[in-house]
């Protein structure tokens, strides 16, 4: 029976994490429409109806599914037919999977049971969620070479150039984080950033790192392949590795692009944003500074820690937009020197940085 | 001010404040609207479809072939835009005319419009006035790519666009359109 | 040998040399229509002046011999400025209808107008309107008022061909070219006026409205239509398959080499190409079981014909090469030959007709390699071997292009032998009623398709090179051979013509020193020369 | 100032053309003197004498005969050019009608010089009566026996092309060909008709030639100007009184002429302008006509010998209206051989034609000048070059008068 | 029980992908597969309870090296070199055998190996501080030498590709 | 925990012995590259197993240190690599048995 509710335990939790990304990715689609066009003074799309309701447009991510699924999957006669066939699964596989180890909450105590809100605990969680990106880039190059296209080729190696640029200045400021907060254990990492600074300040990454949060966002949208980084794709004249792609694998690409975008989000707030905390937020209720107190049931305080989590990535995420929607595309050698000239020796200098306050503060050293 | 834009930070963020306030400001406008607030608007664009806004005389848009008075095309056969045309778009067959003042006549003129990448090259190129992009036909989907080949007949039939650039002449049903 | 100076270099020419050639050779282009090193001088286009020093004006660089210790300048200012007027007056009747001109891209009109006229026009008044379109024999279309009277049709005519079909008539700018009264331009080498025609006056009636000519790419070959060889120009139309109703070979036009063919080619050779893109192509090795015709694959083809070499008797197979095969086909036949043993071997099929001929370029041998063959060591007989095929004493028949049955020999004679014989392969580009009967089909790239050499008649080997890609799945004899060779047992046979010609030249004396660098684009005679 | 009439002494005598009259008067006296010479001895009397080529191109008939090759020995050809088609020219047909046996008398003793043994005698095809009356000479000749002992003549009509004219495209017409102008070189007296070395002489040349020889060259001479020797004989026409042909030494002035011989300007008329030598000679102003007729005088005033055929315009004659008759003469009967002059004469025709229609422009003028211009001396033969005299001298001496037509 | 279970599958994966690595003539497929052997393995890391070997092993090698391959040959595209005749196939061949023998060696040596006595220590608990500790006590020049290594490997590549001055 | 770690290390024998006969039979030099990783990987799995029955981390130490070997190693030998085939134009290591060229 225990053994059951440990295994129905560990569903939930997986099941909570993937449904999560996978719905929060799927709803992106019409925000990004609708967000764009509010920013740019349009409507946005609004066509797709049921009986004449349309309901904000939000039946177009529907429409574009229907769509997908119905669409001709073309493969180019010349095509390496099973890399073909796995690169998008690939690609949205290894984003799904980062996601595993960020938690969206405080350990859940029910019944007796400690229940880690987090789909996998991972004592080396943040290298986990690196190195699943960092495997991201596979899908990429595997759609770019089997399309046997060159614009294809040329979109997987300029993917697999930028991804690998991004990914060093990621693991560097990351480095910065992973020293301060003592762990590589990201439910660590946000109970670290539960304590608070002279006091009142909570001790939320962007404060202890603010370089290397800077770093870590920007090269987490370089990750995504996003603008102003798509020099791989450029949906609007370059056409990148997926060209060849139609129908739901194209769809997944597309998709993948969103479930990074998610997971950048959710990491971006696990390890700068403070995760779950919310401010002065402790497991038994608020604990201001000022020395007021304001008592909370546990499920309570767990449930105010999983929406805090939801609202942090969304606002993550409508920036990541805003950022996408706003800026122009670099070009490939700007984001090549922008990348290994200009991240990731501030990243180094950050863990120097770091290394330096930690030694001086005596903080953990 | 130069050190500070090359750090693109500051830029990047007065950037983004700068669509974020256009959200904020469409978005409030969006929302108090529709709780009932008449006065208030977020901007709306066009509705395409429905609203169309009138063309410009100068657009490029469906071919057509000019015809003679007699109603034969214009067109001599020379290949000149079959030459300069960039996505090779155009296949023309030629053939001896019957008046030998006239050298040579178009057997078969053939424009892929799902190649064509619009460029004019071919109106350009053109030494009699044969094509002309003048139509402002703007759709002409089709549900297979041969239905996107418009023959010398079909290209014959369309008219000039209107005084207000819209157009004149309806393009058949691509099923229609079977070369 | 006067020796000259041209633009300020100085070079040596053979006395008699006109300026234009000797021009030439230090790589000065003096611009000219009427003149053409084949034909007579008129000088009457007057665009080939140039400056003589010491001379009072320009002079005409055509008919000015080089004489020892002249000084010639091609591009003074006064010699530019005559070419510019001289361009103004050739182009005041020119009808301006370049675009749909079939001459577009090749015309020296256009060329010359670019190069040496580029003046604001001036002639506003109506220009003189000719007869259009007018057949003047069956391959040539004139446009009299694109002439522009250079007059070397007419020369040609009467010069060349000495047929004077062609005269100019009326005076003044209202002359044109025409035909003499009840004749018509249908001499053998009529369309060699269109070659030589330097604008669009004079059109070919088959290639006409065809491909516009920048479609067009052009390979170096060798006529395969008679034992001339008379070296030729391939043009293909690889960029625009819906042109010229899906020819690969759009025309074929003469190549200058004064040791073979001067500058002309017959009518008979021009319009000889009709079988590269004919249907009665081979595309794909093919076997015949019963009435039954399958397709195979080449390993498949070749295991059975090699099979069938090694297995039966060397005594019991017999072969008909072909003069129309290359020198390097008739060598890998040759090596597969000695591999076996076989000595049933021959090349002369005599024709249902003889061929025509005459004092000029056209022979009555109507392939291009019977010398070839011959300096092989092929020429065998071949009606010996029908004869014992007959007999019952030949098990394999393997024919090469030949239709046996449309040959000389009595249709019933060629029936018997090869109804008597078990197995007949038949290689060549082309079906005909003999490879209707063969049992194995071996589809043989055309000329056009693959590289090679032909020794003419008079024993100069040359070289065409390949224009097109081969047709279907057909490959050149020679690596059909090739693989037979291999499949007989050799260790490998040359990937490439040129390595073929390379051992050809090693193992036969005749050929021996010649490569296919050496050979170069006119050819090198034979060791032996004529034989 | 008309002095000794020597090419028309005979023509008054009543059926000059005879032989038995020329007989009478003297005839073929020269030429039994002339068998008597050698060869190179003629050729030198006739260089002595100054004679120069009277059909047009004025160049020295002794140096050109000497410009046979020494060593050849195949067949050379004597070629009478009676093809007189230059506008305003016709003394040719005056010898032929009148005097024929001067002409054979003379084709014997040249024939000599050069030592041929066939000459040919080239008559426009439009001078029926000429032909008639040469060809009975001829056969009279024959019967005399004076030809077919070495020499023969053959008398060829031509078809009507004024080209012809021209000595190569004479000879290209003579060879059966069409009518065109050869390139040069080879010149005629090296390879000419039939390949063979061919002297090209006029009619009028080649009947001084008798006179020559039976009057010494020194005399001949001495009836002329230093450079050009003996009379000719002048084709006057236009507004004059008596129009006509008047034989007069060559120093004779043109206002002489047209004055003392032709009865000057008819009616109450004033002189306008002259055309001294043919139509290809370019015009001459009223106040220009003092010049001596010879080559080099009139080559000197801007102007040519040519054939001798005066045309005298005066004050009623429209230039651009004459101007447009001699263009359309060009036009028509421009070969069609090399291009300059093929496709300019025509459209300087109709630049003229239009301007006389009216509907000319302002720039016209200057662009046949310049089209002239470029084209001239660019040919094979001299007709361009005879046609842009023409179109020069009249627009730029009568400028106002085209100006005046175009600002209409 | 499960963790046989884990363990063949995991080695059957590395077994099974070493070989396409080896036998597949499509080098980028042999490199897909020697990603995925190298996958397996960190998760074999993992049953071993490395788990930062197991996350390093991902990062650095199927992350970075592999990365650097697959684009080095989408950069060349080969594939063409070892369709022709093979001239040396017979020494080829032999590579089998050899390798067999080379296995029971190991084998061999493994064998007698298992018969050694245990480490006394039991598997204590492998923390990622306690693995810090000893790379900067113990191994410290080692690892100070490796940073080295590394700088020279980077200025050597960089000398390499850069283009020749032209 | 229960597998005995010699399976580790019979399992990295066998995957060494693939690699070594990667690198004797394939003529692709990108291809015995990465064999020479496989072997190298072999090598490590083997020293992990080794740590973990001796309960020690220098196992894992040292695996680190062949990981940063590798990574130099293949930095510098796809360098070479791509040299070869700019100017070759070719990868077999059949023609790459001088060393000047």
């Amino acid at each position: 029976m225990s053994a059951l509710a440990d295994v129905g335990i560990v569903f939930g939790r997986v099941a909570f994490a993937m449904l999560f990304v996978v719905n929060v990715a799927a709803i992106l689609g019409w925000v990004e429409r609708k967000q764009s066009a509010i920013m740019q003074d349009r409507i946005g799309a609004n066509r797709a109806s049921i009986f004449g309701f349309r309901v904000l447009g939000l039946f177009h991510p529907i429409a574009d599914a229907i769509k997908m699924l119905t669409k001709e999957d073309f493969m180019p006669a010349r095509a390496d037919r099973f890399l073909f066939q796995l690169a998008p699964f690939v690609s949205v596989f290894f984003g799904l999977v980062a996601f595993a180890s960020i938690p969206f909450g405080d350990t859940l105590r029910v019944a007796g049971r400690e229940i880690p809100l987090q789909a996998v605990t991972l004592n080396v969680g943040v290298l986990y969620v690196f190195a699943m990106l960092s495997l991201g880039v596979y899908g990429v190059m595997m759609a770019g070479w089997s399309s046997a296209n060159n614009y294809a080729l040329l979109g997987g190696q300029r993917a697999a150039a930028l991804m690998i640029s991004a990914e060093i200045a990621i693991g560097a400021s990351i480095m910065g984080v992973v020293m301060w907060y003592g762990s590589l254990d990201l439910m660590d990492i946000v109970r670290g950033q539960g304590a608070l600074l002279f006091g009142w300040i909570p001790k939320w990454g962007i404060v202890t790192q603010p370089l290397a949060f800077v770093i870590f966002v920007t090269a987490g949208i370089a990750a995504t392949k996003r603008i102003p980084f798509d020099m791989p794709e450029g949906e609007s004249e370059i056409i990148g590795y997926f060209i060849e792609y139609s129908g739901m694998k194209f769809g997944m690409f597309l998709m993948s692009d969103l479930v990074e975008t998610t997971v950048i989000a959710g990491l971006t707030t696990s390890l700068f944003l403070g995760g779950w905390q919310v401010p002065y937020l402790v497991a038994e209720g608020f604990l201001f500074p000022w020395g007021a107190a304001l008592p909370l049931p546990h499920l309570l305080v767990v449930l105010l820690q999983v929406g805090a989590f939801i609202v942090k990535v969304s606002a993550m995420i409508f920036f990541l937009m805003l950022v996408r929607w706003t800026l122009p595309r670099f070009r490939y050698d700007q984001a090549m020197r922008l990348g290994w000239l200009g991240l990731f020796p501030l990243s180094i200098l950050n863990i120097v940085l770091t290394g330096l306050v930690l030694l001086l503060w005596g903080g953990r050293a | 001010m130069r050190v500070l834009q090359r750090f693109y930070l500051i830029e990047v963020m007065s950037g983004v404040a700068l669509t974020a306030a256009h959200f904020f400001r469409n978005m409030s406008g969006h929302v108090r609207h529709s709780l009932g607030q008449k006065g208030a608007r977020g901007a709306v664009t066009i509705q395409y479809p429905e609203e169309r806004r009138p063309y410009s005389p100068r657009l490029r848009s469906l071919h057509r072939l000019v015809q003679r008075e007699d109603g034969s095309p214009r067109c001599v056969a020379c290949m000149m835009c079959e030459t300069v045309c960039p996505a090779h778009c155009i296949y023309i067959v030629a053939t001896e005319h019957p008046n030998p003042e006239i050298e040579k006549m178009p057997a078969r003129f053939d424009i892929d419009v799902g190649k064509c990448v619009f460029c004019g090259y071919c109106v350009e190129a053109c030494p009699e006035d044969a094509i002309r992009m003048d139509t402002g036909i703007l759709e002409f989907a089709s549900y297979s790519r041969r239905g996107m080949v418009y023959t010398k007949e079909a290209l014959l039939a369309l008219q000039p666009a209107g005084p207000d650039g819209r157009p004149q002449s309806t393009i058949p049903i691509p099923a229609d359109r079977e070369p | 040998m006067p020796k000259l100076t041209i633009n300020g270099k100085e070079i040596e020419v053979p006395a008699g040399t006109n300026l234009i050639e000797a021009a030439r050779r230090v790589g000065v282009e003096i611009p000219h229509y009427c003149y053409h090193p084949g034909l007579s001088i008129a000088g009457q286009c007057r665009l080939c002046m140039v400056d003589i020093e010491k001379a009072p004006r320009p002079t005409i660089a055509c008919n000015t011999q080089a004489v020892d210790g002249m000084v010639v300048w091609t591009e003074t200012d006064r010699v530019k400025e005559t070419r510019r007027s001289v361009m103004e007056f050739h182009l005041i009747n020119h009808p301006l209808d370049c675009p749909v001109c079939d001459q577009a891209g090749e015309c020296w009109l256009q060329i010359y107008y670019m190069k040496h006229g580029l003046y604001d026009p001036r002639m506003t008044d109506e220009k003189v309107h000719k007869p259009k379109a007018v057949p003047l024999g069956p391959h040539v279309m004139l446009d009299a008022e694109r002439c522009i009277l250079c007059s070397r049709c007419v020369r040609f005519c009467d010069e060349i061909t000495r047929t004077g079909e062609l005269g100019i008539f009326n005076r003044g700018d209202h002359s044109q070219i025409g035909l003499f009264p009840g004749t018509e331009l249908a001499n053998k080498y009529s369309a060699n006026v269109v070659d030589i025609c330097p604008v669009g006056a004079l059109t070919d009636r088959d290639f006409r409205f065809q491909v516009r000519v920048w479609y067009l790419d052009s390979t170096k070959s060798i006529c395969p239509g008679c034992a001339r060889g008379c070296n030729i120009e391939v043009h293909t139309n690889r960029r625009r398959p819906h042109h010229a109703e899906g020819r690969r070979v759009a025309r074929l036009k003469p190549r200058p080499n004064p040791d073979v063919n001067g500058w002309w080619i017959c009518d008979a050779g021009r319009y000889g190409y009709g079988a590269v893109d004919d249907k009665s192509r081979l595309l794909a090795p093919s076997r015949r079981e019963g009435g039954a015709v399958t397709d195979a694959t080449w390993d498949e083809a070749i295991a059975a014909v090699a099979g069938v070499l090694a297995r039966v008797a060397p005594d019991e197979v017999g072969v008909v090469a072909s003069p129309q095969m290359a020198n390097e086909d008739l060598f890998a036949l040759r090596r597969v030959l000695e591999r076996r043993g076989i000595r049933r071997v021959g090349f002369r099929v005599p024709p249902r007709a003889p061929g025509d001929e005459d004092d000029f370029l056209i022979r009555a041998d109507k392939h291009p390699n019977s010398l070839g063959a011959s300096l092989l060591g092929l020429d065998g007989d071949v009606a010996a071997i029908l004869a014992a095929a007959r007999a019952g004493q030949v098990k394999c028949l393997w024919v090469f292009g030949h239709d046996l049955l449309a040959s000389g020999w009595p249709e019933t004679d060629v029936d018997r032998a090869l109804q008597a014989t078990e197995l007949v392969v038949f290689t060549g580009p082309n079906a005909n009623a003999t490879s209707e009967r063969a049992q194995w089909v071996l589809p043989a790239a055309a000329w056009v398709e693959r590289d090679g050499t032909y020794t003419n008649c008079a024993g100069r080997v040359q070289r065409f090179r390949q224009a097109a890609d081969p047709l279907g799945r057909a490959l050149p004899e020679w690596d059909i051979l090739g693989r037979v060779l291999v499949a007989l047992g050799a260790p490998a046979a040359p990937p490439r013509a040129e390595r073929w010609f390379g051992e050809l030249a090693t193992a036969v004396p005749a050929f021996a020193g010649l490569s296919y660098r050496s050979i170069g684009d006119v050819g090198q005679p034979t060791a032996t020369g004529a034989a | 100032m008309t002095g000794e009439r020597i090419l028309m002494r005979n023509f008054d005598l009543p059926d000059s053309h005879t032989l038995a009259v020329y007989r009478k008067a003297g005839g073929y006296a020269a030429w039994e003197k002339a068998r008597a010479m050698e060869p190179a001895a003629i050729t030198e009397e006739v260089k002595q004498s100054n004679l120069r080529g009277l059909g047009g191109a004025g160049f020295p008939t002794g140096t050109k005969w000497s410009f046979i090759p020494k060593g050849h020995t195949g067949p050379v050809y004597l070629v009478i050019n009676a093809d007189e088609g230059e506008p305003g020219t016709f003394k040719d047909r005056y010898l032929l009608e009148r005097d024929p046996h001067a002409l054979i008398e003379g084709m014997l003793i040249a024939a000599r010089a050069i030592r041929s043994s066939l000459g040919f005698v080239y008559i426009r095809g439009e001078y029926i009566e000429p032909w008639r009356r040469f060809s009975e000479a001829v056969r009279e000749a024959y019967e005399a026996g004076y030809l077919g002992q070495g020499f023969d003549v053959v008398v060829h009509r031509g078809a009507g092309a004024y080209i012809c004219g021209e000595e190569t495209g004479l000879i290209s017409s003579l060879e059966g060909k069409k009518g065109w102008p050869k390139v040069k070189p080879p010149f005629p007296a090296i390879k000419g008709a039939f390949g063979m070395p061919t002297i090209v002489n006029n009619v009028e040349t080649i009947s001084h030639v008798p006179h020559i020889i039976a009057r010494g060259g020194a005399w001949f001479a001495s009836l002329g100007t230093k450079t050009q020797g003996g009379t000719r004989m002048f084709s006057v026409s236009g507004r004059v009184t008596r129009p006509g042909v008047y034989e007069a030494s060559v120093a004779i002035t043109l206002r002489q002429l047209i004055d003392d011989l032709a009865g000057g300007v008819s009616g109450n008329g004033r002189l306008k302008a002259v055309v001294p030598g043919g139509s290809s000679a370019p015009i001459l102003r009223a106040d220009e006509v003092d010049v001596t007729m010879d080559v080099d005088g009139l080559r000197n005033a801007g102007t040519m010998a040519g054939s001798a055929g005066v045309v005298v315009m005066d004050e009623t004659v429209s230039i651009p209206e004459a101007l447009m008759v001699v263009a359309r003469f060009y036009a028509h009967e421009s070969c069609g051989q090399c291009t300059p002059c093929r496709e300019s004469t025509g459209w300087i025709y109709k630049m003229v034609h239009r301007i006389v229609d009216g509907h000319g422009r302002k720039e016209d003028l200057d662009t046949i000048l310049d089209v002239a211009k470029r084209g001239a001396g660019t040919t094979i033969c001299a007709f361009y070059d005879g046609a842009v005299g023409p179109y020069i001298s009249y627009i730029e001496k009568f400028r106002n008068e085209f100006e005046e037509l175009i600002a209409k | 029980m499960t963790a046989y279970v884990a363990f063949f599958v995991l080695a059957a994966l590395a077994v099974g992908s070493a070989l396409g690595l080896v036998l597949r003539r499509n080098p980028i497929h042999g490199a897909l597969f020697l990603v995925a052997n190298l996958g397996s393995v960190a998760a074999l890391y993992l049953t071993l309870g490395a788990e930062f070997l197991a996350a390093a092993q991902v990062i650095v090698y199927a992350g970075a090296i592999m990365v650097l391959f697959v684009f080095a040959i989408m950069v060349l595209i080969p594939g063409k070199e070892e369709t022709g005749p093979d001239p040396r196939r017979p020494v080829r061949v032999l590579a089998a055998p050899l390798g067999v023998l080379l296995f029971l060696l190991l084998a061999f040596v493994v064998a007698r190996g298992t018969g050694a006595p245990a480490g006394a220590a039991a598997p204590g608990p492998t923390t990622i501080g306690a693995l810090g500790r000893l790379l900067f006590a113990r191994y410290l020049f080692p690892f100070e030498l490796t940073s080295v290594l590394l700088l020279a490997a980077m200025i050597g590549v960089l000398l390499l590709a850069r283009k020749k001055a032209s | 925990m229960g597998v005995p770690e010699h399976y580790y290390v019979v399992l990295s024998a066998i995957l060494f012995t693939i690699g070594v006969v990667g690198v004797v039979i394939r003529r692709n030099p990108l291809v015995i590259f990465m064999s020479i990783e496989l072997m190298l990987n072999a090598a490590n799995l083997a020293l992990v197993a080794f740590g973990h029955r001796f309960g020690a981390l220098d196992g894992q130490a040292l695996v680190l240190f062949v990981m940063a070997v590798a990574a130099a190693e293949v930095a510098v030998g796809l360098a070479i690599i791509v040299v070869i085939f700019r100017a070759r134009r070719r990868l077999s290591v059949d023609d790459l048995s001088v060393m000047r060229w």
